[in-house]
């Protein structure tokens, strides 16, 4: 039992992460399309790390620029670990939404771990910057988080997914207001264009990676291509209901739900993608400002509710 | 012209007020003019008179009121020529002469950045000299850096 | 301990994986000297698009593999261009637009342009034209993706081996000394 | 058995009094202060099955002028002591190679920890406030010798302000239930009123840096000697909430709260002060640019949460505090050793001056690195495990204000434990002419790093050490196995996230063997194609002002914080004393009108 079990979440993971790179090549091409441009293969996210994993002189800066490396791909990997995949709890029910919480600031710390280390100043002002986008986007975040908690009774996503099989979470007139804000939230998880500011290419030259080449750009980018799974199966997981489908154990039921599920986080993204294409990016102090005055707000109001829902 | 009326000297050259003067007295017609409506320093200019062997340093000012363009010029023997700075006046100035310095060899007393501006080692002597003969300097900078020799076999 | 430089996957094939990968993938970084810089934004727009060959700009010379020098190069910027191209990681490449690299082009004459690049960096494909068009542009995208295709685009192991020569042409640029009296 | 601990303490520190080299007197300190770790180690196994009692054999009395003082030990002051003695060790271990000469630091500090262990056993409150003052006035000492006014003035005014605080509130204890032992006050508490017991709480307050009463933390953190101060934020704050569990829930305290307010709003009240001074901590946290002040005001933030967990008062919420406030011991100590090691070295203090001190100094680094995980909670530490347990607390009461505030700050965390590392020890490489850290530095501090890797396998021991705690201060305990903790709501299991992590450490493993590296110095980064040399220096350390957008966002709500309020304080008291000297003419009339006026006073009061 145990084997078939550690056998089903190593091959969810693996797919999550083909998934997850499939997403980058497919994110480009929506993007080129709205540019009216032919824009990539599908298959570019592939290549690209294929590219860079084959690199034949690779550079570090010492022990800690490679920790980034390791801490990025296990960070993101765990995370993915203990989200509920198309209805499949692969560990989720050992850890709870306080669990992920945290497994995502492993790889962010890594990363900025490796960046300082790197020496370079444009790469210390980007991780401040995706420093301060983390703790503006988290406020809002973890609000409508403590309100799903508070109305479905529990922390842990595996079993607010299994309490949203009669009705999705957004269906509850509160959780709309919610789900509005986590996807701002997710824009800024998501460094999408208007949040796009830790890794402005123009003017801190790509923030963080600025000195990443070769295998270590490499691990960032399925890094990247992680965090656009975790993300959007995190936003997919609270409020659409996990993407479960049908819930009888069959083979069949397993096929249906991963197909919801990947569709709806295709939704996710694509709605992500959209907003990228019609923004230009914001400066630092007016996300922060942005985030933490009417984001905040908003969930505040749509907690409030929720509580008094609870009470009565 | 309102720059004539003003310094009572030099004519009405192309639309523009042309002032000869000389090294003392640039300054103080300057200051003049600054003070009565011309306070934008357009530019300073240096003309290589190789034949009558001399350098002329121009002046440029405009003023937005009067709607003027006057130029004050100062002759300058060309070996070893040198002129007082006038950064007091504007301080832009002294980037026209760090330039006028290191491209005629005109030498500005009281300006101390004269340093290398836009040449990075250059030990020849200045390149904007009628007397310099690029051609032949490029010839023999780049045309002596050899060809880089590759061994024949193919098998890298 | 290289896991794949040759020893558990045989040197050749492994090499025609990565070449297919790097064709189809070229990253670039455009060192905007000259006044070929403009002529790319034409080359990324919808009419021309190099994305869907996979070539994209990148912000740092460690990202990126395909070095754009577009135009003229003076003296004080060939110190700036050695100190990138040394900071790239091989397998890279080096394009160079216009006719200025090639030999100086309308700058043959002056005391400060580099008159031939490629005695200085390995270059691999020249584009002809002051400043080429769109067309010319992309028509060296594809021509250096050929050549990688069939493993001639070696620029980058020409610098390795021959690396001294290159410095001492470098050298002989940077701090060129004439005797005083052939001068004026 | 405890007057030997305390003889060896007392000849220890008069000893040391008189030593003149620094080497000698750590050697004996180290001696002197290991001996109440192994007593208090060897009393562990009484505690599994014995009940709450205050008479237990291994007790003490003595008295001085005619007064007995009863000591005693019980099961909740046994884990403050093993957390508050376990720290000493690898301090002085530390202080071996910090001090060359003696300052006064080693005999004042084992006078600390004589009065720390006289507080922990005392089981009446004469003893109690005996040893306080005594705690008192050594850590006050030690706090002269930094001879910085502001920091002498701050400590000596807030330490006599919660002396007197819990002297009032014994008093009041005295008068309403006529006895001062432990026991016996338990036994009759309905008497007790409500107004004792927040003074008291107040008086422990002081001591734990809570937000009202915090003004005189950055100033002495950032003043005193780097040991002591690992020993003040890491123990003493510690003693404080070991007297704010003693008055709320060993002797029912929060009950009798509850039942005079007919509701939880004064403990919910204890919470949101805990949530605020976490909060605005972080804030302050991350703008400061000194790195002693900047760990100080981390400190307060991380305090504020055990605050939180005290104010809850759940079963979960009490694990979570106690565990936070065990955790907090060991990784601030490590990073106040970790500055101490690093200004050892450089003789700085000022982020923006220090920079690539880790390329030099690794193994302080690798400490430094791991307390700062366990800091911020990251779950790979035994951080997480008890901030987990506060917020499970938290949610499951449905407390919606606190937990927001009490989430993001422990995300603060990640701004200010970055600004450490990258500020002090990576980035440029300024500091090329340093050493590491003497060996006895690296030894205590990797002495403390220890028990935050045994903890985080296995949260499991910990909460069995709390058992017996819990259990006999009424709060009742939480299911847990040795790697699984389980609550109402969800549940934490640290083997699946270890094991997880190395299963899928492999392939970044892989991808990290797949090519060889070349090591590329600092110097040959990407700077737009300039060379580091060319114009002399080019500053590459983007670590000054570093979180400056924030900043001009926050710091206009903040202007008029909790110092600014005590500096408005000291003036009003300054102008009070000025016109009260005015009073005092010299003129003999004016005296005997006085005594008039006031004779009338009390004449007018007794008849009304």
């Amino acid at each position: 039992m145990v084997v078939e079990k550690i056998a089903v979440i190593a091959l969810y993971t693996t797919i999550a992460m083909f998934v997850g790179i499939l997403f980058m090549g497919v994110g480009r091409k929506i993007v080129a399309r709205v540019h009216n441009r032919v824009g990539p293969p599908v298959y570019q996210g592939f290549i690209d790390i294929a590219k860079l994993l084959t690199k034949k002189t690779n550079i570090s800066h010492g022990w800690i620029y490679d920790l980034a490396l390791l801490f990025s791909m296990t960070g993101i990997m765990l995370t993915i670990l203990f989200l509920p995949i198309g209805g499949v709890k692969l560990l989720s029910m050992e850890g709870d939404a306080f669990l992920v919480l945290y497994l995502l600031a492993i790889p962010a710390l890594g990363f900025a771990l490796g960046a300082g280390a790197s020496g370079n100043p444009n790469a210390a002002i980007g991780v401040m910057r995706a420093l301060v986008m983390m703790l503006s986007y988290e406020l809002p975040f973890v609000i409508t988080l403590i309100a799903l908690m508070i109305y479905y009774d529990t922390s842990s996503i595996a079993q607010i997914v299994e309490m949203q099989h009669a009705k999705w979470a957004i269906m509850i007139p509160p959780f709309v207001l919610a789900a509005a804000v986590a996807d701002m939230a997710l824009q800024g998880m998501l460094m999408e264009a208007p949040f796009d500011i830790p890794t402005a290419p123009h003017e801190i030259a790509s923030g963080p990676m600025a000195e990443f080449g070769g295998k270590h750009l490499g691990a960032l980018m399925i890094y990247k291509a992680g965090t656009i799974v975790a993300y959007t199966t995190l936003f997919v997981d609270l409020f659409l209901g996990g993407g479960v489908v049908m819930h009888d154990g069959s083979v069949l039921a397993y096929l249906a739900n991963f197909a919801v599920w990947f569709i709806l986080i295709f939704l996710v993204f694509t709605l992500s993608l959209l907003i990228n294409t019609s923004f230009p990016r914001f400066r630092i102090e007016q996300a922060f400002k942005f985030y933490w005055k009417y984001e905040a707000l908003l969930a505040f109001i749509s907690l409030i509710w929720v509580y008094l829902m609870v009470i009565s | 012209m309102k720059a004539l009326e003003l310094i009572g000297k030099g004519e009405e050259m192309h639309g523009r007020a042309y002032i000869k003067s000389d090294k003392e007295e640039a300054s103080s017609i300057i200051k003049k003019l600054k003070e009565n409506g011309f306070d934008h320093f357009v530019m300073l200019s240096c003309v290589d008179w190789i034949d009558n062997n001399e350098f002329e340093l121009v002046y440029h000012l405009w003023s937005y009121e009067h709607k003027e363009h006057v130029m004050v010029s100062i002759i300058l023997p060309r070996d070893n020529p040198s002129m007082s700075s006038m950064h007091e006046l504007f301080p832009q100035i002294e980037t026209y002469e760090r330039e006028i310095h290191e491209m005629y060899g005109v030498d500005f007393e009281g300006n101390n950045r004269l340093t290398p501006f836009m040449l990075e080692g250059w030990h020849d002597m200045p390149p904007m000299r009628k007397d310099f003969d690029s051609k032949k300097f490029a010839e023999d900078v780049f045309d002596s850096i050899p060809e880089i020799k590759e061994e024949e076999d193919e098998g890298i | 301990m290289g896991l794949f430089d040759g020893d558990i996957m045989k040197y050749e094939d492994w090499n025609k994986i990565s070449r297919i990968a790097s064709r189809k993938s070229l990253w670039m970084v455009h060192f905007c000297t000259g006044c070929g810089a403009i002529e790319l934004p034409p080359v990324m727009t919808s009419r021309y698009d190099m994305e869907r060959f996979g070539m994209g700009p990148m912000a740092t010379p460690r990202q990126a593999d395909v070095l754009l020098i577009t135009g003229y190069l003076t003296v004080k910027t060939l110190k700036r261009v050695v100190n990138v191209y040394e900071q790239m990681q091989s397998p890279k490449y080096v394009i160079s637009f216009g006719s200025c690299p090639i030999n100086g082009g309308m700058y043959w004459d002056s005391y400060n342009t580099v008159k031939r690049l490629d005695r200085y960096l390995p270059v691999d494909v020249y584009v002809g034209g002051c400043m080429p068009r769109p067309e010319g542009v992309m028509n060296a995208f594809l021509e250096l993706m050929k050549l990688i295709d069939e493993g001639k685009a070696r620029g980058w192991e020409k610098y390795q081996k021959y690396y001294e020569q290159y410095k001492r042409n470098q050298k002989m640029a940077f701090n060129f000394e004439r005797e005083k009296d052939e001068g004026a | 058995m405890l007057e030997l601990i305390f003889a060896v303490l007392l000849i220890a520190a008069f000893a040391t009094l008189f030593i003149k080299s620094g080497r000698i007197a750590a050697i004996i300190s180290l001696i002197a202060s290991a001996m109440p770790l192994i007593a208090v180690m060897d009393w562990a196994n009484d505690f599994g099955i014995k009940a709450f009692s205050f008479g237990v054999e291994n007790s003490m009395d003595f008295s001085i002028a005619g007064i007995t003082m009863h000591l005693s030990i019980t099961s909740f002051a046994w884990f403050f002591a093993v957390m508050v003695f376990s720290l000493l060790p690898p301090i002085f271990l530390f202080s071996y190679s910090f001090f060359e000469k003696n300052n006064g630091f080693f005999p004042f500090m084992l006078f600390l920890i004589t009065a720390v262990f006289g507080i922990l056993l005392a089981s009446d409150f004469l003893t109690l406030f005996f040893f306080w003052e005594l705690m008192a006035a050594s850590s006050f000492i030690l706090v002269y010798i930094s001879r910085d006014k502001k920091a002498i003035m701050s400590y000596l005014a807030f330490s006599v302000l919660s002396a007197v605080l819990i002297l009032v509130g014994i008093a009041l204890l005295y008068s309403q239930s006529g006895t001062l032992i432990f026991s016996d006050i338990v036994l009759n508490a309905d008497k007790v009123t409500v107004s004792a017991i927040i003074l008291m709480v107040a008086g422990f307050a002081v001591k734990s840096a809570l937000m009202p009463l915090h003004a005189w933390a950055p100033f002495v953190y950032s003043k005193a000697d780097e040991p002591f101060v690992a020993f003040l934020s890491g123990g003493l704050s510690k003693v404080g909430y070991y007297g704010m569990f003693f008055m709320l829930f060993a002797l029912p305290g929060a009950k009798i709260l509850h039942q005079y307010f007919n509701s939880g709003v004064a403990t919910y009240l204890l919470a949101v002060i805990g949530a605020i001074s976490a909060f605005i901590g972080t804030l302050l946290a991350f703008m400061e640019d000194d790195l002693r002040k900047l760990l100080a005001y981390s400190s307060i933030a991380q305090l504020g949460y055990i605050a939180v967990g005290f104010g809850i008062g759940s079963s979960l919420a009490m694990a979570g505090a106690l565990f936070q406030a065990f955790n907090h011991a060991f990784f601030k100590s490590v990073l106040f050793l970790a500055a101490g090691a690093v200004a050892y070295r450089t003789g700085k203090w000022k982020i923006s001056e220090l920079g690539g001190v880790g390329y030099k100094m690794p193994f302080t680094f690798m400490a430094a690195l791991f307390a700062i995980f366990a800091l911020a909670a990251i779950p790979i530490t035994s951080g997480f495990a008890a901030k987990w347990l506060l917020y499970e607390a938290a949610v499951s009461n449905k407390y919606i204000f606190i937990t927001p505030i009490m989430l993001i700050a422990g995300v603060g965390a990640f701004l200010y434990s970055f600004r450490i590392l990258y500020g002090v020890f990576l980035g440029e490489n300024r500091h090329d002419d340093i050493k590491e850290a003497p060996l006895p530095m690296i030894a205590g501090m990797f002495l403390l790093v220890l028990p935050l890797i045994i903890f985080l396998i296995f949260p499991g021991y910990m909460l069995d050490m709390m058992h017996s705690a819990l259990v006999d201060a009424g709060i009742g305990t939480i299911s847990h196995t040795n790697y699984v903790i389980r609550t109402g709501t969800a549940s934490y299991n640290t083997l699946a996230v270890v094991i997880g992590m190395m299963v899928v450490m492999i392939p970044a493993f892989l991808i990290y063997v797949l090519r060889k590296q070349k090591k590329v110095d600092f110097k040959d980064n990407f700077l737009a194609g300039e060379p580091y040399e060319f114009y002399g220096y080019i500053s590459m350390h983007a670590a000054n002002n570093f979180y400056k957008p924030i900043e001009d966002v926050i710091m206009p709500y903040l202007r008029k914080g909790a110092i600014s309020f005590y500096t408005a304080l000291y003036n009003a008291m300054g102008r009070v004393s000025d016109a009260s000297r005015k009073i005092y003419t010299g003129l003999s009339q004016d005296y005997t009108i006085y005594i008039i006026i006031f004779f009338f006073i009390i004449v007018g009061w007794l008849i009304w």
